[in-house]
């Protein structure tokens, strides 16, 4: 076989896409280029490197003690709290326990409960979910700016919860217990590729055993690339004083505030690019 | 009713048929978590040769969830077609199986019974099958929806563009479906998961799709996953909504937990209807399912996961939708938990979908949490592929920034259409063509891919 | 839409192999019928019954204790040995534990070879391997026959090893120890869908340390739907004949014997009924 | 050499390439009991980048084995090609994979570059690509090869009827062949694996198969897989023998183990060629191979799994064979865990396999040790049908009864042929509609099936 007709190939036997500029615009994926139709091997190892990332995130823990210090350090107290799951394997497999709190806690809080028997208007949760950097990094600076305008507003609050492996529902118990009239959950969500360190916050009025998520309102992806803590704390606060007014949260409560124009590019592009101005 | 069987000696009791089709499903991570699955893979085998023993007729005498209490089996007996079932009304559960498989029954004989199919006979089949019967069942089953292109052909798949971003900005969505139509993708539909339910910022996303649309010409329909009332609310508005998107359960329970009942399903469903902006057919409703949402909320009365979920379709079907889809690996590992239980149930969503007579899609996916990989993907991807199914998920690498979880890229799709020789909905593809973004062979073009965006390429340098 | 052309399927929708009857002549799944050209739905049960049946063997447990009562009732004295697996997942996983004596049965042995300095001919082993069953059902009349032939031609031979959770090449290590100028290793062949009784024999002419499989040679499916006992014991015989002659075993020892027609069918059919005879 | 990485903030070194391989390898648990596999998802993905780096160049520079001490390292070296080489010389491993993906690039090209790879080059590739591109670049490669009829042509699947029995009784074997003819299966060949290797039961299976293709005129190839020094022998006794079949490692070492080397296989090749009893082609050789077996005789060298698996490929390519195949799930647990190891692995293989130019066909398969059921087969069937493998098993209700392992049925090969619209070969097919078991459709005929054997039917009454 004679190969002398073969020429060499060229190195970029792939395709680069022309709008890969575009990513500026979002952290998604886009303008990876491609082999025939297939993904670049380069865009496929980063995808493999940041997966292997994300798995290890789900696994990170938690540190509530620096938590509680920082929290300290505002004058905020806090009460350690821990669902059922022992562990992160169990609150991986065994959702259930991640929405009760385990005997100790729940004895823990009943104490605590019978010394402020009036309740309050807002108990607030830090609850690392399925992610513990989230709520590490973002965490307290939440909860500070939410102190600030209830302060302002004259809500009561609750000292605030640090609840380890936790879900959402696990708002129920607590709220009841220390007689809430609403609870705002903050919560590590799940991982992603690209955002391991995303808040969740689900809100809740007039908290009890038994309630589902018809009956919550969320606002997600809290994060720097995400919703800005400035914001979630605006949304949070319209929820409480609209669910006060309106003695509920969840499906029948929906936000309608205006929105501002959300442009935080420093580009020329911006808006629908797309179509014409 | 209670079941007996004897297998290896061992004798097995099975109280009730709810108990019979949770000892009988393969093995999955949600129904150990709800304390009903077999506990030996005797007693599995033991549950499966009584089930495929059971006449389809008891389907229709003893309920999984009472009449009297929900609302779901109240539409599943309620809507049976009894002259559909007549033809099958005295088999079994496992010559159920052989009927389906053989060679003289076709798309034709299935659509003649779909009908008088309850999803509970559907999922109690699906649990004597292997992985090969789901695959060339679904495959004789062509359940074509139209809106403003043709879904469902065979030798077709479609995709929907999913351009998710985290606060919903304008210019991040706008470049990701630029990425996505460039790459042959959103046949199905583009539709936006919006990151916030605010109803302003809803509205503008309604806005701007519709705009996209239109200005392109683009044979395709767009939708924005934002609660049902919301989008109810929005119509009544006048908002542009092409399809009305809903995630549904099994369960009146489960659905209760997502703020839905068959009533709010029913006026989206007229609300929509009003609307009436398809071009080529009517079907305007998209739903989302996914095992594990009834147990999740704890609204699953005991029955197996997968029987949850083909009740689901049972909702679905009342309102011929244009799309359906399992969100199959979408919730986490207490439910599926590694990539073979999610193929499975992938397989099996789909299957049960198509032979209750919808448009069954699939998002093949994954969560950081779950046991899972991109490898497990393309394995379910590609005997998707090969069972027909009517369109998939295209997210730009993979990886939804918002919902944080991993589904099938617009690499991905054309992998299939590649190898296995699908094509996009005619219409798109003919739109795809003209634009030079595939050329005839529907392989990407190997210019400058601009294509309808020629005009706007100063701004992507 | 209107139905009335509908009419009811025939309940044997799937077809029957006319030629099912052949099923006597071989445990092979043969003339299982169709359903279009799938497997029928019985044919399917019964396999996921069978597969259930098989798992469940592989981790069925051996008792040494009886066949040990029952080589006691025949005179012969057996040893029991274990190998560095310490439990049946351990075996699954480590193959080269396996192959190796623990440390407690490695003294016991070396203990009992220094008092029998001179070795012996043939060293008899009964091992688990994957199948307890098969082991557990025919070990003892294996060896019975095999040591009633040996003694007939004046082989010597070894206490009975009863090995627990071991693998062929743990043969090499016993024999080198007991110094056995060959080695006859009975062992539990891995369950099959419809056998999970079988037995194997590994038989090695001067076994040591180091060796590989192209020095043993095999003797296999030994089960009654298999080779027979005797069948298995005439080609031991033979092998260490030869080997004694030869001064080797493995690949390069040919099984040259006149083979008899081996028809065990009551039925018309025999031989390679496919041809006119 | 070493190989140095950061990622995530952490250092790695892979101190040579056989170590970096390995590291790059995904999970698999032979790699873990040889301990040489990475140790978590961050150091694979490490490796998996410093792998995509390295030139291809680099794979002729340093060994995985020693050339001085082993003659499969040799044969490597030496029969490397330089020219077929010389257009990809400048790639890296992540240029080749990106390469391989081209549209532009198709088998033409393939065939062309094939004996300039290495099987140490395509283990690499491999290892950085997921299950989508296996799949995808292996449907590229056509190998096709003949002897009494024509295999591996795209669009086409064959099988080996393997009729295995206990005690090699003829009545019983004959039995499984009847049965496995009358569903199409048998064109790859025939083929017994004796329970005993007693010279005269071997010679008389031998005699059996001929007088069977021959009786019935039957276009294909018969093969009794003892080992090949026993061939050689019957060769020399004049023995009407088609194909010399013989397992093969990818190291001198495990293949001592397997009491075999080049020499004795260049001994048995010129044995058959001698005979050349093919009509349309003298490709006369068979392999198995498979994953753990050189880790199983401790002859890995500490190299990975799957790449001493790509050196017995080039063992085999050596000498033109009519089929090669790995018989991915034989050995058990420890060398490939579970179903989804499996997949992965049977996938690795048979594109590997194909790159090398080798007619690749698969022993999809598992033993009832391992964490793995017929789900995981349909898994594989469905994506090496994707892949074009050119052919799988054929055995009696997927059980084979002597070598006690689950490998793919009668049935099996129906469901892939019927969903995925593949013939036979075509000599094969031809005699297959002959005899009526086949109609057009490529279904089996719906009348009594006895075809080519009514002479006999009395007897199976
Ligand atoms: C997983 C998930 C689901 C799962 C929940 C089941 C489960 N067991 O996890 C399913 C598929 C059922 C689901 C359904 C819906 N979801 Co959802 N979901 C998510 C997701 C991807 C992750 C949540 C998470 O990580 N939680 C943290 C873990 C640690 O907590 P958990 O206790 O395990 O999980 C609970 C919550 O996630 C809660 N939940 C999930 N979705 C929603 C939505 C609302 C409005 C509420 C109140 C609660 C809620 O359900 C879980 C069980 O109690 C988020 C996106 C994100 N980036 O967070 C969207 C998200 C929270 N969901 C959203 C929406 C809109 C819905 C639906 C209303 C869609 C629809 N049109 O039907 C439905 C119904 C929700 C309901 N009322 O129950 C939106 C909320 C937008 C907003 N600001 O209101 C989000 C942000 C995604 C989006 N932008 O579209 N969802
Ligand atoms: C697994 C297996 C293999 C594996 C072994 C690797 C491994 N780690 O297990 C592989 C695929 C490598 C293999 C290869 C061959 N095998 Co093999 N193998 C088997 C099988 C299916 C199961 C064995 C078993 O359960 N062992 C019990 C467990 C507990 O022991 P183990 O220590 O884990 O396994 C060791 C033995 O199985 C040994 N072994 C495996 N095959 C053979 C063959 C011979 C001749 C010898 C001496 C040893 C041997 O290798 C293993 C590692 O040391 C049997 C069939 C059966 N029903 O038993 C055929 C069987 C033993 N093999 C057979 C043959 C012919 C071969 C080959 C010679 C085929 C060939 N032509 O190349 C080769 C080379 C064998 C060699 N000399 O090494 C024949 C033996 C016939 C005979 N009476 O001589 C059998 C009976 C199957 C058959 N009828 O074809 N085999």
């Amino acid at each position: 076989m004679s190969n002398k007709s073969i020429k060499r190939i060229d190195k970029q036997a792939f395709d680069v896409d022309a709008w890969h500029k575009l990513q500026n615009f979002t952290q998604a994926r886009i303008g990876l280029g491609r082999a025939g139709g297939s993904l670049p091997t380069n865009a496929q190892l980063k995808f493999n490197q940041d997966h292997a990332k994300a798995r290890d995130a789900v696994h990170a823990h938690i540190d509530f003690d620096a938590i509680n210090t920082a929290l300290k350090q505002q004058n905020l107290s806090s009460i350690h709290l821990h669902s059922k799951a022992k562990d992160r394997t169990e609150f991986l497999q065994r959702p259930d326990f991640g929405r009760q709190l385990n005997n100790n806690s729940k004895e823990a809080l009943l104490h605590s409960a019978s010394s402020h028997k009036k309740g309050m208007d807002v108990a607030i949760a830090l609850v690392d979910g399925l992610s513990s950097v989230a709520i590490q990094k973002y965490g307290c600076e939440l909860v500070q700016q939410l102190i600030f305008e209830f302060n302002k507003l004259a809500y009561t609050s609750s000292s605030i919860m640090l609840v380890k492996q936790g879900r959402v529902a696990i708002g129920d118990e607590i709220g009841e217990i220390i007689n809430a009239k609403s609870m705002v959950l903050i919560i590590g969500e799940r991982p992603g590729l690209s955002a391991h360190d995303s808040l969740g916050v689900y809100y809740t009025y007039n908290p009890k055993l038994g309630l589902n998520d018809a009956s919550r309102n969320c606002i997600s992806n809290i994060r720097p690339q995400g919703m800005s803590i400035h914001d979630a704390t605006e949304k949070i606060i319209w929820l409480v004083n609209q669910s006060f007014n309106k003695k509920l949260s969840g499906v029948k409560l929906k936000d309608t505030t205006e929105t501002t124009e959300n442009n935080r590019s420093q580009h020329s592009i911006s808006g629908n690019f797309l179509l014409p101005k | 009713m209670a079941f007996k069987q004897i297998l290896a000696n061992q004798h097995f009791v099975f109280e009730d048929l709810k108990t019979l089709l949770a000892k009988a499903t393969p093995l999955r991570s949600g129904d150990c978590l709800a304390g009903i699955a077999a506990t030996s893979m005797i007693e599995r085998a033991a549950a499966q040769q009584a089930l495929a023993e059971l006449p389809l007729s008891h389907f229709l005498n003893e309920l999984v969830v009472p009449y009297e209490s929900d609302e779901v089996s109240r539409l599943i007996i309620d809507s049976h077609n009894k002259e559909s079932f007549t033809p099958i009304a005295h088999l079994t559960v496992g010559d159920f199986r052989n009927y389906l498989l053989s060679y003289s029954v076709t798309n034709k004989e299935i659509a003649l019974i779909s009908e008088g199919l309850t999803p509970e006979m559907v999922s109690a089949v699906s649990k004597i099958m292997r992985i090969q019967d789901l695959i060339l069942v679904a495959n004789k089953c062509v359940n074509i929806t139209k809106f403003r292109n043709t879904l469902g052909l065979p030798g077709h798949l479609a995709t929907r563009l999913q351009p998710n971003h985290p606060f919903d900005d304008a210019a991040g969505i706008a470049a990701s479906i630029l990425d996505g139509l460039l790459y042959g993708s959103g046949d199905a539909v583009i539709g936006i998961n919006p990151a916030t339910d605010n109803y302003q910022s809803i509205g503008k996303l309604v806005h701007m799709l519709d705009d996209i649309i239109s200005h392109y010409a683009i044979p395709t329909q767009a939708c924005v996953l934002t609660h049902v009332t919301t989008q109810i609310e929005a119509i009544n508005n006048q908002l542009p909504i092409d399809i009305v998107f809903q995630s549904i359960a099994g369960t009146q329970k489960a659905n209760e937990s997502f703020g839905v009942s068959l009533s709010i399903l029913d006026e989206a469903y007229s609300a929509v209807n009003s609307l009436n902006r398809g071009t080529l057919g009517n079907n305007n409703m998209y739903f989302e399912t996914g095992q594990g949402s009834a147990l999740s909320a704890n609204a699953h009365h005991d029955v197996d996961q997968q029987t949850c979920e083909a009740r689901a379709y049972a909702v679905a079907r009342r309102y011929k939708p244009l799309l359906v889809n399992s969100v199959v690996g979408f919730i986490g590992p207490e439910y599926l938990y590694d990539g073979k239980q999610i193929n499975r149930a992938g397989l099996e969503d789909h299957f049960c979908g198509k032979l209750l007579g919808l448009p069954m899609g699939m998002d093949i996916c994954y969560t950081n949490h779950a046991e899972a990989d991109q490898d497990d993907m393309d394995m379910l991807l590609t005997q998707l592929g090969a069972a027909g199914v009517n369109f998939i998920m295209g997210i730009p690498g993979s990886d939804d920034i918002m919902l944080n979880y991993q589904t099938t890229s617009f690499h991905d799709a054309l992998f299939v259409r590649q190898v296995m020789n699908k094509k996009p909905a005619p219409e798109f593809e003919h739109w795809l063509i003209k634009h030079k973004i595939f050329n005839s062979q529907g392989e990407l073009s190997d210019q400058s891919h601009l294509g309808p965006f020629a005009d706007i390429s100063h701004l992507l340098r």
